[in-house]
């Protein structure tokens, strides 16, 4: 047994485990039987009459460390396991699509009855038609911005009051409320004010697509940009 | 003499109705569009019979086969008749169709609908990828599927009129079995594109 | 006797290439559903000789005469021709037809586009909200408007298949004439609706 005088009994397989820490890292936890071990260690020594306490010591501290090596992976085996990505479905070929000519049942009646409402929509919106289809060219004079800026600050203000006193408690006002009364030119600047305060998110318009009117509602934290004045 | 120009005239006259009713029939099925099965051509023919319709629809198709066109007449499974394009005319003249014809990307999401229907949208989009939204849109908006709000999703299917124009069953277990037919035979001739 | 063979062989392959186009023709007048010109019907047959296709449509014309059925290949004073279903069967018939050409959304921007062309996209966006967007985009792609860049937007006209389609003039001022009449007379008729 110790054939070598150098090399205590223990640094021979399969004791070693416990004695060179290095070659722990290169076996696997689970093939180290630690009961094992440790009894084969203690009857070696008991077999031989001397006690050494410094190699009890290590392999002690050894064995702890398998151990925790088992219990790591241990806890490892117990995540539940990654759920294997079920095979894709399958995804047939694409139809082929026959031609064919089909007599569809749109009529020029259709046509105008839509563009009835359509047309009924443009009044709505004030949105006058530009006679010319071309950009208009820039007029000689134009307003200083900054004053027309003013301008439209001023009316974007008053007209945020006016809102919040018509909601009095309501969740919503229609624009047809707002402009009740008005002449048609302040009912079309009333609109485009309207508009500034949609795009800076001060309110929120909506409009069904059955219903002339549009529903306009308040927003207190206000929210500049966003595409929220959308109208149908 | 009276009698033979009686029974002579009277030939005439049916031979007349005939030749009417072959043309309606063709008339109806060149606007339709669609297969129409025998009940839907016998009234506009004004006719319960269907094997007068048969008879004459058959008549009919025997015409087209003679004649050698672009187009055809084909009887489908369920005793349903559609007028169409010959295929292998059909990539010469597909740009003149007035519906924008659906491409290969929305004809695989329809595909995959129709077999796997009913199905949830999430499920589709899985398969088909973040293209199927624009697909599934479209598909809509041409009416061959339909999308019911099922809790917080949609759940979709082909539509009758999606049976009717790609010349299907509208029993859902046999349009189904159509269509892995169709699938397979698919396969058989482009094995590379798997 | 060689050259008889070769010669009749010749002649054999031209017919059958006459025969081919002559269905591709007929596969284009039915696909479309509308008149087509000679030049677009020559796109197909991949001719540009005006002559060549004049020659073949008249034959099938011919055909479509002798065979009396219900369609028929009919010459425009403007050198177009169409395939069509014959006037009187249109009656017993029409009610088959049951798509529209379009749903209401983009039959609707259609609609104010036809009335207030040419008009300047920000206008049709304005009056028809941000959805119009979607609807130009399949407006053109089925041939009914046309987008022409102007500066930083774009014009949008309908086309010569949009005035055909509704049974209106080709000539701008004579179709806007014709729908503010027909219009006209709509309101009048559906008082109710104001």
């Amino acid at each position: 047994m110790s054939s070598s005088i150098e090399k205590p009994f223990y640094f021979q397989p399969p004791l070693n485990v416990l004695f060179e820490l290095d070659k722990l890292q290169k076996i696997l936890p689970w093939d180290i039987s630690i009961s094992f071990l440790l009894t084969s260690f203690l009857n070696e020594m008991e077999k031989r009459g001397e006690v050494d306490f410094r190699a009890s010591g290590m392999a002690l501290d050894s064995s702890a460390t398998i151990y925790l090596m088992k219990s790591k992976l241990l806890l490892k085996l117990e995540e539940p396991p990654l759920p294997s990505k079920p095979p894709p479905d399958f995804s047939p070929p694409p139809l082929f699509l026959p031609l064919r000519y089909e007599l569809t049942s749109t009529t020029i009646q259709h046509l105008l009855t839509v563009l009835d409402e359509v047309l009924t929509g443009e009044r709505l919106f004030g949105l006058k038609p530009r006679s010319e289809p071309i950009l208009p060219s820039p007029p000689d004079f134009l307003p200083p911005v900054d004053l027309y800026m003013m301008e439209i600050e001023e009316k974007m203000k008053s007209l945020y009051r006016l809102l919040r006193q018509l909601v009095s408690g309501e969740k919503l006002v229609f624009f047809s409320k707002v402009i009740a009364g008005l002449e048609k030119l302040e009912a079309i600047k009333t609109f485009i004010t309207l508009l500034f305060l949609a795009q800076t998110g001060k309110v929120a318009l909506w409009q069904e697509e059955d219903s002339s009117d549009i529903f306009i509602t308040l927003s207190e934290g206000s929210v500049v940009g966003g595409d929220r004045a959308e109208i149908i | 003499m009276l009698e033979e120009i009686e029974r002579k005239s009277s030939e005439l006259l049916s031979e007349e109705k005939l030749k009417r009713d072959s043309a309606l029939l063709e008339a109806a099925l060149y606007v339709a569009g669609r297969p129409l099965d025998l009940k839907s051509l016998g009234s506009i023919i004004k006719t319960r019979s269907k094997r007068k319709v048969q008879r004459l629809v058959s008549i009919l198709m025997e015409e087209y086969k003679n004649r050698e066109t672009a187009l055809e007449i084909l009887e489908l499974d369920d005793e349903r008749f559609v007028l169409q394009l010959k295929a292998e005319y059909s990539p010469q003249v597909q740009r003149l169709a007035i519906r924008p014809l659906l491409s290969k990307g929305p004809l695989k999401t329809l595909s995959y609908i129709a077999y796997r229907q009913p199905v949830l949208q999430p499920q589709v989009v899985d398969v088909r990828g973040h293209h199927a939204y624009g697909h599934l849109r479209q598909l809509e908006s041409m009416g061959l599927i339909s999308r019911e709000r099922v809790g917080r999703t949609r759940l979709l299917r082909t539509t009758g009129f999606f049976a009717d124009y790609f010349g299907l069953s509208h029993d859902l277990r046999t349009m189904k079995r159509q269509l892995k037919r169709v699938f397979e035979d698919f396969e058989k001739t482009e094995p590379e594109k798997k």
